[in-house]
C-alpha cells in the first residue's frame, strides 16, 4: 500500500461534529412523553430517504425485523447503513433492491454472511455490484464509533485495525497518545439518523430492558438522533420504576414504541424463541434466483400489511411454538 | 425581607422553579436547588426530568436526598446506571438546565470551590469540582443559587473550578466548551442575575423590598443594573404551600416545618 | 495565568501505558477460581505500602467502609488515592493521619467535603498541611480515567474542565480532533493497584451485582490491577449464572470477595438500610479536636479487631433496625 | 486419513483442545473453535473461560452454537454483557487465546476476509473483519483452524482484514498493535504450523499420514518445514470419546453423530 497510512481512504458517510449533533438532541425533549405508535407509523415519521441507518442486536439475535420490513413495504431510497455483525437485518434490506436502490452507503464490519449459515447470494449481489459505496471497520470500531456519539466527543482512541487495509479502506485516522507517544487509531463518532431495536419489554415513554446480552445497543440507543423500539411486551412506567436498574435505554432517547410480539422473528429472541432454521435457509435458497427472490418478498413483504401478516404469510405462525421449546430447551 | 410571610431560601426556591419549563431536563444536586426541581414538577412543569450525577434518572423523590447518590435519588427512577452515563446525557446536549454552587463567583459567573489561598498550601481547602464543571461545561444552561455577600460575589477567582464564561465573548468556544452553553441566571436572596451579550453578569429583577444599593454592596464587583429593572415577583400562595406541605414538609431545606 | 494552558501542571501520580498493565493483566487468570476470604486478608494480601487505591460507591453511599477500616488497622503508608465524589471514604483515611502520613497522594475531584453536612475538619488539616501531593478533576473526569483504563487504551478525549484552573492543576493534555480540529480535553488513564467495592451480592468468584446506581464501579473493577469486594451476602454461582445480565462486576476482574453485612454502614446501602447521619455528625464533631478524634478511631477502629466489632463499639447494632425501616420508607 | 478412526475435523479439534491450558481465557466463534474450548473444559482445562465477542462471558453452553450472539452464547454465563466490554477484556489484555478464520492467510499470519479482487467492486465480497481484527488485534495469542489449500494459503492477500506479523519482526508494534500479542498456531487438516522469531509461518508438527510434500503443495508460499518436525499426535480415545458423546453429539461440527 503506497497510500498515506495515517489517514484511511474510506468515506465518512456521517458528521462526527458533536456541537451539531447537541443541537439537534437539544429539541428532543421526550424523556417523559408517551410514544406508543404502529410500525407504519413510527417508520413513515422517523424514516426519511438518505437517511443514516443502524439496527440493534447482533446478526440473527434480538433484531427489529418489522421495521425492517416496514422500511421496505414505504419503498425507502438512498439509505446509509452502519453493519456490525449484520446477518439477516443486512439480508433484508438487500432484499429491498429487488425494488430500487435501497442502500446506498454501508459502514461495513461483518455483512453479506450469515455466519455458519453461509453467504447471502442477494447481499452479495448489491455489494459486488459497485452501486454501493463501502467503508471498511471491524465490529469493536463500529462499537467504539458510536460510543464515542453516545459519549458527545467527536472521536475516540483505539487500538485495533492499525496496521491493516481495515485501516486503510476506513474513514479512521492515527492520532499519537498525548501520554506515551504510541500511535492509535482514532475512530469518528457515528451518530446514525435512527436506529431501529428490539427489546424483550418497554413502557410507553421508552425505558426499555433486554435479556441476555446488550450487545452494542445501549450505545446505538444514545448515539442515535431519532430511535425506534419494537419490544415483545409493552409494560407499565409502574413496573419500570420499580426496578430502576434493569433499564437498558433510557426514555430521553427514544422517540417511538411499537409492541411487536415475536419481533426479532426469523431472529432469536433469548429466553423467548430460538432462530427459525428453516425460514433462513428458505430465505437463502429464494436469493439464488433473482426471480425467486422478487416473488417470495412481494409475497412475505410488500404485499403483506403488517409484521402479523408476515407470520401468517411464511408460515412462522406454526412453527413459533416449536422455537420457543427450542428456546426453552437451551 | 422581615415582615413577608417567606424566607429568603423560599423566595429564591419558588423563582427558580419558574425557569424550569415543562419538558426540559434538569441536573440537580441536594438542598435549594433539588426543591426548586420538585416544586416546578409539582405546579407547572409535571414533565420535568430530574438527574443526579451519580446515576439517578427521573425519579420519584420521596424525601429530600442528603447526596446526591442516596437511594432517594434513584427511588422509582426510570433508569438507575452509572455516573458516567449521566455526564454523557450532559456532553451530549440532552440536558437543558443544571445548578451549581460554589464559595465565589466571578462577573463572568466562574465559580470557585477548590481553595482560598495558594494551591500547593491552601488557607482553606474546599470539596473541588465534584460534577460541578461537568454540568458547567456541558449543560446548556447553567443556574446558581446563592447567598449575595462580597464575600462570595469577587473581583478575581483564587481558583477557577467551573467554567462560566471564563474571560466573557467567545472563551467557552475556543476553550473548546461545547458551542451555546453557559451560565443563565444567579438566583441570590437579593435579586435574580443573567448574562449581556459578552458574558458579563447583570441584575434582571431585584427583589421585594431591596434596593440597587444593597444589591452594590453586596457585590464585590462592578455589576450592571439596568435603568428600570423590573421587580421580582413574589412567591404566590400556592407556590409557598406546595413548597411548604408537599416539597419539604419537614423543612430541611427551607428551615421550617409545615 | 501564565502556564502552558494546553498541559495541565498536576503530577501524574500512576502509569497510563496500557501495554504495561496488560502484561499485569495477562497474569491473573482468576475467571473461574474461587476467592472468598476475609477483609484482613484481603487487605494484607493485595493492599501494599506506596499502593494507589480507589474506592466505590459514591459519597456515604455503598462504601467499603470494612476494606477502609482495615488499611487504618493494618497502618498503610504512602498511598494514592482517587477521589470522585469521596466523603466518609475519605474522611476515614484522613482519619488515619492520626497514626502517620497514610495518604501521600490524591486525585481529587472532590474531598474534604461531605455533601450537605459540611467539611470534614480532619481531612481538611490532611490537604492544607501540604505533605499531600494533590492533582484536581472533575468528577467526570475521574471517570473517564478509570473507562480508559477499563478500555486499555492510554488517554480518552473529553470536553469538560477546559478553561479552567480544574484543567491547568490536573495532569491533562489538549488534544486536537483529528475529525474536526476542535480542542478536547486528553485524560490519562487510570490504573489503580487496588480498588475496594462493596457490592448487594457476590459469588465466591467474584462475580456482582448491585441495585440501584451504579456510579463508576463498572469501569473501576476492570481498571484495577487488583480488586476487593465486600458484600452484603454471598451467593451461589448457580444464582449468578440464573441471570447474568445482572452481573456488574465480572468474576475475571476480582482478586477477593469477602462477606460484610452493613459493610456500606453509616453510609446507604440501596434497599438495605439509609445512612446513619447521628454517627456521621459524630465523626465530624470529634474531628475538630485532634485528640478527641485520636481517642475516637482508637476506640472504634485501632483498638476492634474487625468491622463486626466497629458496629458493635460505635453503637450501631442498635440502630441498624431504624436504618432498615428509614430506607424502606423511601 | 482414510482407514484412521476419526476425521479431519475431529483432529483439528482435538489438536486445537489441548493448545487451551486450564485458568486460560478464550475469545471463540461457531463451529469447531467453539467444539475444541468445549472439549478443553470437559477434558483437562474445567477452568477454561470462554468468551463470546457479542457478550457471552463463561456460559455452560447447552448446544453447539449458530450464531456467536444466539442465546446458547449466554446460557448459564457468568456475565450477559455488551460487545464492547468483551472487546475491552481483549484490548485491557485478559484475554489468552482467540480463534480466527479467513478466505487467505499468508505467510504472517495475516487473514482476508473481506474481499476478493478490487475493493470497489470485487469478484467475491465476504462479509469482512467482522470481530475478528479485533481479536487478531488484542488477544495475546491467534489460532487459526482452516483447510489446507494453495487457494487458501497465499503469497499475497488481496486484503489485509485483520493483523498476523504484519510484514513481520516488529511490524505490529510499530503499527501501534499491543506488545507481545500475534499468530500462535495454524491447524490444518495436514499439519500444525507456529511462527518464527521474524514472524514467518513454520510448520511444528504434520499429523499422521501427511507427507512434507502433501504439506508444500498445499500452500501457495514457501513455508518452513524444519527437519526433523515432529508427528501430530493423533487424538485419543478419550478425546474422541468426549467430542463424540458430550461435545457435539448431534454432529453439526464433526460432522457425525454419536
Amino acid at each position: 500500500m503506497d497510500d498515506d497510512v495515517t489517514t484511511g481512504r474510506g468515506p465518512l458517510f456521517s458528521d462526527p461534529d458533536p456541537d451539531r449533533a447537541r443541537a439537534f438532541f437539544r429539541s428532543k425533549r421526550v424523556a417523559l412523553s408517551e410514544k406508543v405508535m404502529s410500525v407504519d407509523q413510527a417508520v413513515s415519521t422517523f424514516v426519511h430517504d438518505g437517511d443514516y441507518l443502524a439496527s440493534g442486536g447482533f446478526g440473527t439475535n434480538r433484531i427489529a425485523t418489522a421495521l425492517l420490513h416496514e422500511v421496505l413495504r414505504q419503498e425507502k431510497r438512498g439509505l446509509s447503513f452502519a453493519g456490525h455483525t449484520t446477518t439477516h437485518d443486512f439480508e433484508i434490506l438487500c432484499a429491498g433492491h429487488v425494488r430500487g436502490p435501497l442502500l446506498a452507503r454501508v459502514d461495513a464490519a461483518y455483512i453479506v454472511g450469515l455466519e455458519a449459515r453461509g453467504l447471502s447470494p442477494q447481499a452479495r449481489r448489491v455489494m459486488q455490484s459497485g452501486d454501493v459505496e463501502v467503508c471498511e471497520w471491524s465490529n469493536y470500531a463500529l462499537a467504539v464509533r458510536l460510543r464515542a456519539a453516545a459519549t458527545g466527543v467527536p472521536f475516540l482512541p483505539m487500538r485495533s485495525t492499525q496496521g491493516t487495509d481495515t485501516f486503510r479502506f476506513s474513514a479512521s485516522k492515527t492520532v499519537e497518545c498525548p501520554f506515551t507517544g504510541r500511535p492509535l487509531a482514532a475512530v469518528p463518532a457515528l451518530y446514525p439518523d435512527v436506529a431501529f431495536i428490539h427489546v424483550h419489554t418497554c413502557d410507553p415513554l421508552g425505558n426499555a430492558r433486554v435479556e441476555g446480552i446488550s450487545v452494542a445497543d445501549a450505545d446505538l440507543a444514545r448515539a442515535s438522533k431519532r430511535v425506534i423500539l419494537t419490544t415483545e411486551k409493552i409494560v407499565s412506567v409502574d413496573q419500570t420504576r420499580e426496578s430502576p436498574q434493569q433499564t437498558l435505554i433510557p426514555s430521553a432517547c427514544v422517540d417511538a414504541v411499537c409492541e411487536v410480539p415475536y419481533g426479532s422473528y426469523p431472529g432469536n429472541m433469548p429466553g423467548c424463541y430460538f432462530s427459525d432454521e428453516v425460514h433462513l435457509r428458505e430465505w437463502l435458497a429464494v436469493e439464488r434466483d433473482p426471480n425467486e427472490l422478487t416473488a417470495f418478498v412481494d409475497r412475505l413483504i410488500y404485499e403483506t400489511d403488517s409484521f402479523q401478516d408476515y407470520l401468517e404469510a411464511s408460515g412462522a405462525t406454526h412453527r413459533l411454538a416449536e422455537l420457543e421449546a427450542i428456546e426453552k430447551g437451551g | 425581607m422581615a415582615g413577608r410571610d417567606y424566607n429568603a431560601i423560599e423566595l429564591m426556591t419558588c423563582v427558580a422553579a419558574r425557569f424550569l419549563e415543562d419538558g426540559a431536563t434538569v441536573g440537580v444536586g441536594t438542598g435549594a436547588p433539588c426543591a426548586a426541581a420538585m416544586l416546578a414538577q409539582k405546579t407547572h412543569a409535571p414533565g420535568l426530568f430530574v438527574v443526579f450525577e451519580a446515576g439517578g434518572l427521573g425519579p420519584e423523590l420521596p424525601a429530600m436526598p442528603i447526596s446526591v447518590g442516596d437511594s432517594r435519588t434513584s427511588h422509582r427512577a426510570v433508569m438507575a446506571t452509572s455516573m458516567a452515563d449521566v455526564f454523557e446525557m450532559c456532553q451530549r446536549g440532552l440536558i437543558d438546565y443544571a445548578f451549581l454552587g460554589g464559595a465565589q463567583i466571578d462577573v463572568f459567573g466562574n465559580l470557585n470551590s477548590t481553595v482560598v489561598g495558594p494551591f500547593e498550601k491552601p488557607s482553606v481547602r474546599f470539596p473541588g469540582s465534584g460534577g460541578g464543571n461537568d454540568f458547567a461545561s456541558f449543560c446548556w444552561r447553567t443556574m446558581v443559587m446563592t447567598e449575595h455577600s462580597p464575600r462570595r460575589f469577587v473581583e478575581t477567582l483564587d481558583f477557577v473550578t467551573s467554567p462560566g464564561y471564563l474571560s466573557g465573548g467567545r472563551a467557552r468556544e475556543a476553550a473548546g466548551l461545547p458551542s451555546e452553553t453557559g451560565p443563565y441566571r444567579v438566583i441570590t436572596d437579593l435579586c435574580v442575575m443573567g448574562y449581556g451579550v459578552e458574558g458579563w453578569m447583570e441584575v434582571v429583577s431585584i427583589h421585594p423590598g431591596v434596593t440597587r444599593q444593597d444589591v452594590k454592596e453586596a457585590t464585590g464587583f462592578s455589576l450592571e443594573i439596568p435603568e428600570g429593572v423590573a421587580g421580582t415577583e413574589a412567591p404566590t400562595e400556592q407556590e409557598l404551600h406546595v413548597l411548604r406541605t408537599d416539597v419539604d414538609p419537614t423543612g430541611v431545606v427551607i428551615g421550617r416545618g409545615s
